[in-house]
């Protein structure tokens, strides 16, 4: 499969991505620069985190605005893989290629961390090299990751099955205190109604190497390399 | 082809007492008279008041610093340029310092530690290196005093609000408070960068002709602070208009990393420089002295924030995120293009000269022209008489009764001297960059280094009780401390970077605690072939004639051949032997202990360099045979401290049954005892043997002294015998707990 | 001509940073305090002829940037109305 | 009693947020926006009898918490004035 990453200014966790895909798991992968709007025929598009135009004024508000960006909603728009991760979801929330919105943290201050994720839904070309209620060891850290939308739109994303990821403890079980930043629904990521969309706030690319904590989020790539068209 | 450099109309004038309003001595005044060969303009006056500060000119500490050790066979870069740099294998060089931003961190703590990693950052990138790695030493007043808590909050705010969005992770600190410090905190920061080692920039002109270009953020007119007090009658309207702090903008640093990292590879920089301290002043005359030129500027080209700035403010402010560089000439399109990527200013301001002048142009006019060495090279050094003061540092007297042992740790594990710091670190970014292999948690963050085996390990220390008994011990335990923090990890020590926190060094006290700080830490260096490559002095820590205790921190770098041999201090295995391996016997001297019972530690004990040298080759060598499965440092709150930390393994929770001297005996100081240099080991039962004759061979004593079992308790001697999840709670909780307020 | 925007959190979104001025407030004393919500105050220079040329590219500027509609209500002054 | 209180960056003071929303306003096609300056926007309900122990109050929180002197200015609206 062919990837792109979205290098944006301001974007952090692109290098983290490109390793990820390309030296860990061996893929073709490329940076894709915010103000071209090619996107050299890539398969998937990775927005990466970071705080892309300094996160001034709201998370993803500006880099929504990106020449990229227009590409990568006609690319979304016909059916194209496109996964978001911490910034990167910001940024889709705002472009509204995923519903809902990022929010300050309810601590109000920044996290970093492992947490447990479960996984809600399998059946995704993100989710497909995994089971339904598996574990997830994956680290977060961001300030604003509390997920909202509005109650009625929550309740047809739950029946649609939009909500794919949430926090839970390491037992697997929902609680107030493992939901690290107050999300609603302890939602820890989300997809579109196609299901080509993908947003998450944990960092898959952060998880690939037993020797920095942990190779779970391989299974976020290789369910989207699994996917190829 | 003399222009003179004129005052400019209603500038004040400039006499002894305008240059006494700008901090400047008598004689200081004169001699700058006599380099220049008239009086200086207005101009010239701040640019001599701000080169000429202690913060700039080292003029106290300078004859002193010359004693540090800072050459060895892996030295690429000793202090001299931004940053030192140490080869640390495979082609790579580690470029690190560490800087103070304490005094601005009081006013406003949130920006002021913001801009301290932004300072500290445009360091390391300046040397063409790539930031990977940060770490920050904290020193709050007591938790009680009812500005702690603010000024926590937003210096850790501030400290990942620019760290976290830079993208550079934030590694290891330390964090303390003691009333000493509740009129002066300390906001000390590190930072590591990488570079392939032929690749190094340098900050030294060369070339006259070559042009000067200015780039990254604009002018305003934050930070004129040292200067202004003087210019009230000047322009009361500017004066109003002028922030008194600075504020950071991490958005355009990452920028700025980026197209220098950048523009470095297009091969057109001949010298780069951060605007740091007194700006653009101190940049541009610092790069033309090193390379032996002059430059010339012409000021009006400098791009603003906003208008109305004089020639004096463009000079002296200290705007964040700006650099200087000199060009190799007809290429500075190329590194627009860079720049311009980037959406950075990039304009050409000026150039390199070969006359060895400092000149600048302002709407037509000289406003200064001053030789270049003059700002530099000619500024004062003094000789400050030190003195050991007569009276004895005071101890505390006995005034608590004796707490039980269990007691005892309880309330040690609840200091927010030795609790969790994860409150802290948890609000940095320090996994970004896909290298952290032991961040925030254990003794030194361990960081591989991509395409290699090797990686290194970081952290820093002070020991500030330990400097107030004695500051020459105190420096000495201090490295001794941070180099066994890095072995414990498994890694070499290689270099040092310090930061030295004093109060005035005009008073003879402070300068003698300075002078033996000094001494303790090249003596420390010299034993660990470790030198000093880079550093900082921070001076007049105190507040109405109440100094801070002497606070060198250091910060140690090591490096290790194989990173999958790195060591953590989490015990690992049950039926896994428990034993201490130290070069001293504790004494309660200096230790949290004493400091939260109140009561006499007593005097420091002496410390065998040669034995910690030895400690640290023991540790290092067990590590690379595989031969340890655990290493603690046992630092602040002792052994039994140290017991139960390394019990929180956040993978599986174990337990510790220990002996202490002979059985049901042992008192205080076995359990809480400091200043010893000692490690707790876990060791497979097999190995202790092997162990042993790795420590016992080189002359330390080394005891097994309990096995870890998986009943999840700590048990010493009998006399203690604890649930670790509740010693855990309250290690966890006991920073937090403050916050919430509710007791 | 001056816009002022102000930009406030949805009725019915949490609002973390409002509840936590309120409870910082009444630990300062201030018991009297309720009901806070902590929003953004924008101001802008627009060159426009007139009052209603300026409302019209306030109002485009907050649907486009300024405002996120799925947590945030927002309104604007134009000076001199 | 409803109070609102602006606080906005002190003259002098680099503002990036307001920098990055001019910018990002102007590359939509606002060419004729400028000095834009982001502040905060904060709403609170006082108890009192009367508008002039409102304002005392909120002057005081704005002192005490709301508004970060050094860097930053600050005025108040009390409702019904
Ligand atoms: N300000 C800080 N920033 C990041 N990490 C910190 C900070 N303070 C403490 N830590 C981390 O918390 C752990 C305990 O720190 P410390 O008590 O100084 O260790 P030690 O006792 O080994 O010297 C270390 O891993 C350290 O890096
Ligand atoms: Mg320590």
């Amino acid at each position: 499969m062919k990837w792109g990453v979205v290098r944006f200014p301001g974007s952090l966790d692109d290098g983290d991505a490109l390793y990820a895909i390309a030296e860990v798991m061996g893929q073709d992968a490329r940076i894709l620069w915010h103000k071209d709007e090619s996107l050299g025929g890539v398969e998937c598009i990775l927005l990466p985190g970071g705080f892309s135009y300094g996160d001034y004024l709201r998370t993803g508000a500006i880099a929504r605005f990106s020449p990229i960006m227009k590409s990568v909603a006609k690319f979304a728009a016909d059916g194209g893989l496109v996964i978001g991760i911490c910034n990167g979801f910001q940024i889709l929330c705002e472009a509204h290629l995923i519903p809902g919105a990022l929010t300050r943290n309810r601590s109000l201050s920044f996290i970093c961390e492992r947490v447990w994720i479960r996984v809600e839904n399998a059946s995704t070309p993100f989710t497909r090299a995994t089971k339904r209620g598996d574990l997830l060891r994956l680290p977060i850290k961001h300030g604003e990751g509390l997920y909202v939308a509005p109650e009625d739109e929550l309740r047809q994303m739950e029946e649609r099955g939009q909500v794919i990821l949430r926090y839970v403890d390491a037992d697997g079980r929902e609680s107030d205190a493992a939901n690290p930043n107050g999300s609603m629904r302890a939602i820890a990521g989300v997809a579109n109604q196609r299901f080509n969309v993908f947003g998450l706030m944990p960092h898959p690319e952060h998880a690939v190497e037993a020797m920095l904590g942990g190779v779970d989020g391989l299974k976020i790539f290789q369910s989207i390399a699994g996917s190829a068209r | 082809m003399s222009e003179r450099p004129v005052s400019l109309p209603g500038e004040p004038k400039v006499d002894l007492e305008q240059a006494r309003a700008h901090g400047l001595a008598p004689d200081e005044y004169r001699k700058i008279e006599q380099i220049i060969g008239r009086t200086p303009t207005y101009t010239e006056l701040g640019v001599f008041s701000v080169m000429w500060s202690e913060h700039c000119s080292y003029k106290s500490s300078r004859r002193h610093l010359r004693k540090l050790p800072s050459k060895s066979e892996l030295v690429v870069q000793g202090p001299g340029e931004n940053a030192g740099a140490i080869d640390v294998g495979d082609g790579w060089a580690a470029v690190f310092k560490i800087e103070s931003h304490n005094h601005p961190s009081f006013v406003e703590p949130y920006q002021g530690a913001a801009t301290g990693v932004g300072g500290i950052l445009r360091d390391i990138f300046t040397m063409g290196a790539r930031p990977v790695a940060s770490m920050n030493s904290l020193k709050f007043g007591s938790f009680e005093h009812p500005r702690t808590r603010y000024l926590l909050g937003g210096v850790v705010g501030g400290i990942g609000g620019y760290g976290n969005c830079v993208g550079v992770p934030t590694v290891a600190g330390e964090v303390m408070f003691d009333a000493a410090y509740n009129a002066n905190i300390l906001v000390n920061a590190f930072c590591l960068g990488l570079v392939r080692k032929g690749e190094m920039m340098s900050a030294k002109a060369r070339g006259p002709g070559n042009p000067v270009l200015y780039v990254g953020s604009a002018t305003g007119r934050d930070g004129i602070h040292g200067a202004s007090m003087a210019s009230a009658e000047f322009d009361k309207q500017s004066e109003a208009k002028r922030p008194a702090v600075q504020v950071g903008d991490p958005f355009t640093e990452k920028l700025l990393i980026e197209a220098c990292l950048e523009a470095g590879k297009t091969g057109a920089i001949v010298a780069i420089q951060d605007m740091g301290a007194a700006g653009l002043t101190s940049s541009s005359s610092e790069m033309a002295a090193h390379g032996g030129l002059g430059i010339e500027l012409d000021l009006d080209k400098v791009p603003l924030r906003e208008a109305g700035l004089t020639p004096y403010e463009i000079l002296l402010s200290e705007s964040q995120e700006r650099m200087l560089i000199v060009a190799e000439r007809g290429r500075e399109a190329e590194l627009k293009t860079v720049f311009d990527k980037w959406d950075l200013h990039a304009v050409v301001i000026g150039h390199v000269t070969e006359d060895k002048r400092w000149r600048m142009r302002w709407r037509g006019q000289i406003v200064a022209d001053i030789p270049i060495g003059a700002l530099a090279d000619d500024a004062p050094v003094y000789d400050r008489p030190a003195a050991e003061p007569k009276a004895q540092p005071q101890t505390k007297i006995s005034i608590t009764e004796k707490p039980g042992t269990a007691k005892a740790l309880r309330a040690l594990l609840d200091s927010p001297n030795i609790a969790s710091k994860k409150w802290v670190y948890r609000q940095y970014d320090s996994i970004v960059q896909s290298n952290t292999v032991l961040g925030p948690g254990s003794d030194a963050a361990v960081l591989r280094i991509k395409n290699s085996r090797r990686a290194i390990a970081l952290k820093v220390d002070s020991n500030p009780r330990a400097c107030a008994l004695d500051p020459y011990l105190g420096a000495v335990g201090t490295v001794c401390e941070a180099a066994r923090n890095v072995a414990c990890a498994g890694a070499r020590p290689v270099g040092i970077t310090n930061c030295l926190n004093y109060g005035n060094p005009e008073r003879p006290e402070v300068m003698w605690q300075f002078v033996r700080g000094v001494e303790g830490l090249r003596d420390a260096s010299i034993a660990f072939g470790a030198p000093v490559v880079s550093g900082n002095v921070s001076f007049y820590n105190e507040t109405e004639g109440h100094p801070i205790p002497p606070t060198p921190t250091i910060a140690v770098l090591g490096v290790m051949i194989d990173v999958s041999k790195h060591v953590t201090q989490f015990f690992k295995n049950a039926g896994d032997a428990i034993a201490i391996v130290r070069t001293a016997t504790p004494s309660l001297a200096a230790s949290e202990y004493a400091a939260i019972f109140g009561i006499d530690g007593g005097r420091l004990g002496a410390i065998d360099l040669a034995r910690e040298a030895a400690l640290i080759e023991g540790l290092v060598e067990g590590a690379e045979q595989g031969l340890i499965r655990s290493a603690h440092d046992v630092a602040e709150g002792g052994l039994a401290v140290a017991l139960a930390e390394a019990c929180f393994n956040p993978r599986a929770i174990l337990g510790a049954e220990v002996e202490l001297g002979r059985a049901g005996n042992a008192a205080a100081v076995d359990f809480f005892g400091e200043g010893a240099s000692t490690v707790v080991l876990s060791i497979a039962e097999r190995d202790a043997a092997r162990v042993e004759s790795l420590f016992a061979g080189r002359g330390l004593e080394f005891a097994v002294i309990g096995r870890v079992i998986a009943d999840p308790r700590l048990k010493i001697s009998g006399t203690l015998d604890e649930g670790i999840a509740e010693l855990q709670r309250i290690y966890e909780d006991a920073i937090p707990r403050r916050l919430r307020g509710s007791d | 001509m001056q816009v002022k925007v102000f930009v406030t959190p949805r009725m019915g979104i949490l609002d973390p940073q409002g509840r936590a001025v309120e409870s910082s407030l009444q630990s300062l004393g201030f018991k009297n305090v309720s009901g806070v919500k902590v929003g953004k105050y924008i101001l802008l220079e627009v060159e426009a002829r007139t009052a209603s040329e300026a409302r019209d590219e306030a109002k485009k500027m907050c649907e486009a940037l300024l405002a996120n509609p799925v947590i945030e209500d927002y309104r604007f002054e134009v000076d001199g109305e």
